[in-house]
């Protein structure tokens, strides 16, 4: 099985009768995967898109049984929102969103501390892609077209450079076994580590991209992790090597604030760590071959 | 979001820190009338403006009586201060903020950050008040002590008392010290602060412990629901083309280069300057038009970067996902319809329907350089320098 | 710590939840007046007790005219009433609440307490509004829904939410209802309440969601924080022994039987009740002097024990620790020296010195029954009466 | 060795300057507790009672290595110096003190989930006696000489009613491994399960009187733990038969709302789960007599 989401995961939409909710419901639907409702509180009992809606995430997983969910809801909302699938049972939480405050993202993970390692609900983002297993489930808001099924594991910070790789790779007839978007905001519900873990022991990946960026301490964890504990190879990329010192890049979180945290200084790290370095984005494809034709 | 210093010090105020007496005035009157009215025969005149370093700069002056007040205020108001934070086109100081002196028998560190790696909030703190905490890092490591406070429940007292001991600090002073690093702690959890800085913190001769220079910034996503902090946002200490951008949702950062970019997502925006760079080239700016790149924001965009008169190059790079690269192609061709641009233009467009996307651009009457790939695109626009 | 309704009103007004129109009077001219001020044709005189159930026992009272409004609070004010709560001497009304009538639609119940066994705050609500709680857990159980506030996090609007629309409260008045659920919730973790109640909650015929009675319980303990909170308490509605108790840090409880104890330490006061019970009396009070008791404490407690003139024998029973036998049989001695106490006395001290202990009572002239064991105490107290 | 406490268990005392503390302080010095020291913030460097004083609970800890404190500090500042005690890496902590706010406790639970359970610390109080291991250590306020050391472990909500049952078993020469006292609190630090578990496994204790009062859920707890986990025979008592309901009886945590909580519902339930019952508070001595006579 592919690592966090599968052909059958059952899947609702958080802010499904919205317009953003309802274009991606539609996307995913259109991708294959088991889509099977909704919830859009006061619209408990309607239909939208042929699927039911429900006043709260707990009556949709009771009627639907579904374990992942997917948040298109306004930044304000957000944290309530990625609280109640936990407190529901959902086991997958993707928050595409962008622009959670960070004193919100901080009381999600404390919130989530009630929960036991193994009942704790995965929550992916916040400002992040989403999840795609090829030619099995979509979680997110990529363009499924450009991801070719596979055996190759992928974690992003960014949106657009894991689709620049997942097209590269494409062009070199490399497959995905699941691409996961972490997002770029400072705190994330998923690092690095959390899911290259999750890759580790998946029998469906042979080798893990990841592709990180300046700012924060999460890619040197997952690099000694994989130092430590990994058997797959580990290919990285690390953007931002013209980035200004204390200017945040877009991403909230993509700001050099302590030694460590910028692109040269990550990159050196990661190679101690043993991760092959892809010396430049666009030849992230390439370096992936390298590796897997030396497996 | 930043704010001024005598902002810092009102909303430090509030929560139980001791500053020194002062207020903000805008003339040299107004000054010399606030001095009188601080009273005492000492006061420091300082230049608001987003910014550490200023006393370097020349922007912090000490008078000895209302009238040097007045002049002081007089020679910094309406100046442009460069500091080693404001890059060389410096700020501009629009208010004055007149302070009585106080007598400083020691200078601490006392900074409250997020830390990424615990995901909680870190006190900072240091004897060794007065230099940056970068410096203080390098030269004086082992004076910094730290505390993480568990959000579940707050800052404890306890962990204050623990920051001012460490500090070195008297006994009988403990209380008021733990009560400032409370107050500014309070501060940063309930005013959704990215960043607090007391620095220097100072006991003075007369044994009171105050807020003597103040720094802090607020969490952007958070200002919706801070209104009484949005509304110290003053504009005209902020990057013009910055601004401009950020009123539009657009993500950009004012660089040095001179090759301009318009790329979809904060990623592969950092991604295509490094191949700029690896290619020889220099970017002016980060733009990030966000990951779904809508025509409108493609106007916007390019508004933008022929507002910076050191663009001699403009890279396109879109990675189309969902929104498709005819529709981004679309908004190109209008936006190019709207806006002279008098550059050469690279523009390359990948993802979903990349062949109809070229198609349209090569139909239309625009002039432009094709690319595929990221690292061509890179080498074009610095070729076409 | 219990307050009246009406205070218990202002305070979950202050915190966004909805509240008829009132105001609190003293005298029926007041009252009049009150009603004319809130305007309406409808009115309902409401006496201020500490107690529910005020309704059945006649405190409530709907009017049709500020006339009747002056008569029935005339009718109430200085009236005791007894309700199944207040125990056969019932409450006096010193207080009425005048109130505009609600149209009422549906009534609800909303309760909040601490739930020991997760050591969260868990709110308690039901669709059967207007019956007690514990009548509703018996006759409608299916009912009731819960749910656990994270204290780490406080509660959310999810939580609210999943209430709200539990109690099949219509969509379009889910968030005033979550609004209110939100308000109890923050005004219970953010002053020490140990109950809030509002029952019924109610839906009006205007589609309002309102408060119509409520009821708030407080954390003595936590009293010291809570200056504003403390301030509501109105000894007229405490037992006036316990309000003697109490201000003179004992534990006291009134209770229906003959023999009168003082002990130290609530578990061995329960067990010396139960003792008496087994043996065939009946404990005429709770009174735990604290585990020191010290000769103080045990004047006090004597002072208090004689106040209650149902008392036909006194128990003293002490197991003495670092507080040692001796020192507590001379404090006997001293309050039989300052208190005349004239029905039996049986006293059993234990513990730490406890053979000088009887000596020194023995020794002195105060006339009592010895009892070396917890069970020859009791058999002793009883026939003794 | 006995539960929680040892012979050479290594003491701080938290408020040691206090009348409060230097009293108990002495008074456990005499009964042999290894007392090392103590904190009081703004007196550290001074000595008390021949031990130094620091001024934070991390300062004892690295200077004396203690593993065990007991609070002497007024209610309003208990929590906060609980906190300090776990985050100092204190692994017992004894809260003597009466009158801590409900909202203050859950707050200190709400901390110390920071904590694994290994690393957790053992609080135990608040308003409680404290702890003795009869002839090793004592860490706590009760009359250490009513003790007698042998193989029974005692629970107690009360302090007095624990020194009763002591007593009781003193007078017909059985000996106590352990006597924890719980307190008397809504919410206590350590619960009758949490501290029961610890007995079944102490190679010192043979049997465990568990000595309990009307409110709460706690008692009812560890009878079903005894019932599923334990091989040792438990005695049990529960105070306050006549106790009227919705009354407090002295301790905060002794009301009852709710079914199960009055004493005879406690009773019923724990002679189900094979606790054996003492039928008055006078004979709780005698119980432990029979069925240790029956072992």
């Amino acid at each position: 099985m592919s690592v966090i989401i599968h052909k059958d995961t059952k899947i609702i939409i958080q802010g499904f009768t919205g317009k953003m909710g309802t274009f991606h419901a539609e996307e995913m639907i259109k991708y294959g995967s088991n889509i099977v409702g909704g919830v859009t509180p006061g619209k408990g009992g309607q239909k939208h898109l042929n699927k039911p809606v429900f006043n709260t995430v707990k009556d949709a997983v009771k009627n639907t049984g579904a374990t992942a969910s997917i948040l298109f809801v306004p930044p304000a909302f957000a944290a309530d929102s990625a609280m109640e699938a936990a407190d529901a049972g959902i086991k997958t939480c993707v928050a595409i969103v962008d622009g959670i405050p960070s004193h919100d993202m901080i009381r999600i993970k404390r919130y989530m501390r009630r929960y036991s390692k193994t009942e704790k609900m995965t929550l992916v983002g916040p400002n992040c892609a989403g999840i795609i297993s090829p030619g099995k489930s979509m979680l997110g808001i990529m363009p499924g077209h450009i991801y070719k099924e596979g055996r190759v594991g992928i974690i992003s910070r960014s949106g657009t450079l894991g689709y620049e790789a997942a097209q590269q790779m494409k062009n070199l007839d490399i497959g995905i076994s699941t691409s996961v978007g972490i997002g770029g905001d400072p705190i994330n519900g998923s690092s690095f580590r959390d899911i290259i873990e999750k890759f580790e022991v998946d029998d469906e990946t042979d080798a893990v991209l990841m592709i990180g960026e300046i700012g924060g301490p999460q890619e040197v964890a997952a690099g000694e992790f994989a130092k430590e504990n990994m058997k797959k190879p580990v290919i990285g990329y690390i953007a931002g090597l013209t980035a200004p010192k204390g200017r945040v890049m877009g991403h909230a979180g993509a700001i050099v604030s302590a030694y460590g945290e910028s692109a040269i200084e990550k990159v050196e790290i990661l190679k101690d760590c043993g991760v092959t370095i892809s010396k430049n984005p666009s030849v992230m494809g390439d370096t992936v071959k390298s590796v897997l034709e030396k497996m | 979001m930043d704010i001024h210093e005598y902002q810092a010090k009102e909303i430090l105020s509030s929560f139980g820190v001791t500053i020194p007496r002062g207020g903000i005035v805008y003339s040299p009157e107004n000054a010399e009338n606030k001095a009188r009215e601080i009273g005492g025969s000492k006061w420091v005149v300082k230049a608001q403006i987003h910014s550490g370093a200023r006393g370097k700069a020349g922007g912090i002056i000490v008078c000895n009586s209302p009238l040097e007040v007045a002049q002081a205020t007089d020679k910094l108001l309406g100046k442009k201060l460069v500091t080693n934070q404001t890059g060389p086109e410096g700020k501009i100081v629009n208010r004055i903020y007149i302070e009585e002196a106080t007598d400083i028998e020691k200078e601490l560190y006392l900074g409250l950050v997020f830390d990424r790696s615990s995901e909680s909030i870190m006190v900072v703190a240091s004897t060794e008040g007065g230099m940056s905490v970068e410096e203080i890092a390098k030269e004086k490591p082992e004076t910094i002590i730290r505390s993480k406070i568990e959000v579940a429940v707050g800052i404890q007292s306890f962990q204050a008392r623990e920051l001012a001991f460490g500090l070195g600090i008297d006994s009988d002073l403990i209380a008021r010290a733990s009560d400032t690093i409370i107050g500014c702690a309070k501060a940063f959890s309930e005013l959704d602060a990215t960043m607090v800085e007391v620095n220097p913190l100072v006991i003075s001769k007369q044994k009171q412990i105050l807020a003597l220079d103040c720094k802090m910034s607020f969490d952007n996503n958070a200002m919706f629901r801070r209104n009484k902090v949005s509304e110290l946002r003053d504009k005209s200490q902020e990057d013009e083309k910055e601004v401009y951008a950020s009123d539009r949702g657009l993500n950009y950062v004012s660089l040095e280069g001179n090759i301009g970019n318009i790329i979809n997502g904060a990623g592969l925006a950092m991604a295509s300057m490094d191949m700029i760079k690896l290619a020889g080239g220099e970017p002016a700016n980060f733009l990030d038009v966000g990951g779904g790149a809508t025509p409108e924001k493609i106007v916007k965009a390019f508004r933008l970067i022929t507002m910076d008169k050191k663009v001699k190059v403009i890279l396109v790079n879109i990675f189309a996902g969902i929104n498709r690269c005819d529709w981004v192609a679309e908004g190109i061709v209008q936006a190019l319809e709207k806006i002279e641009v008098k550059v050469p233009l690279v523009i390359r467009l990948a993802g979903t329907n990349v062949e109809k996307g070229n198609k349209i651009l090569k139909d239309s009457k625009i002039n432009y350089i094709e690319a595929s790939t990221l690292e061509e695109a890179a080498n074009k626009a610095v070729a076409a320098l």
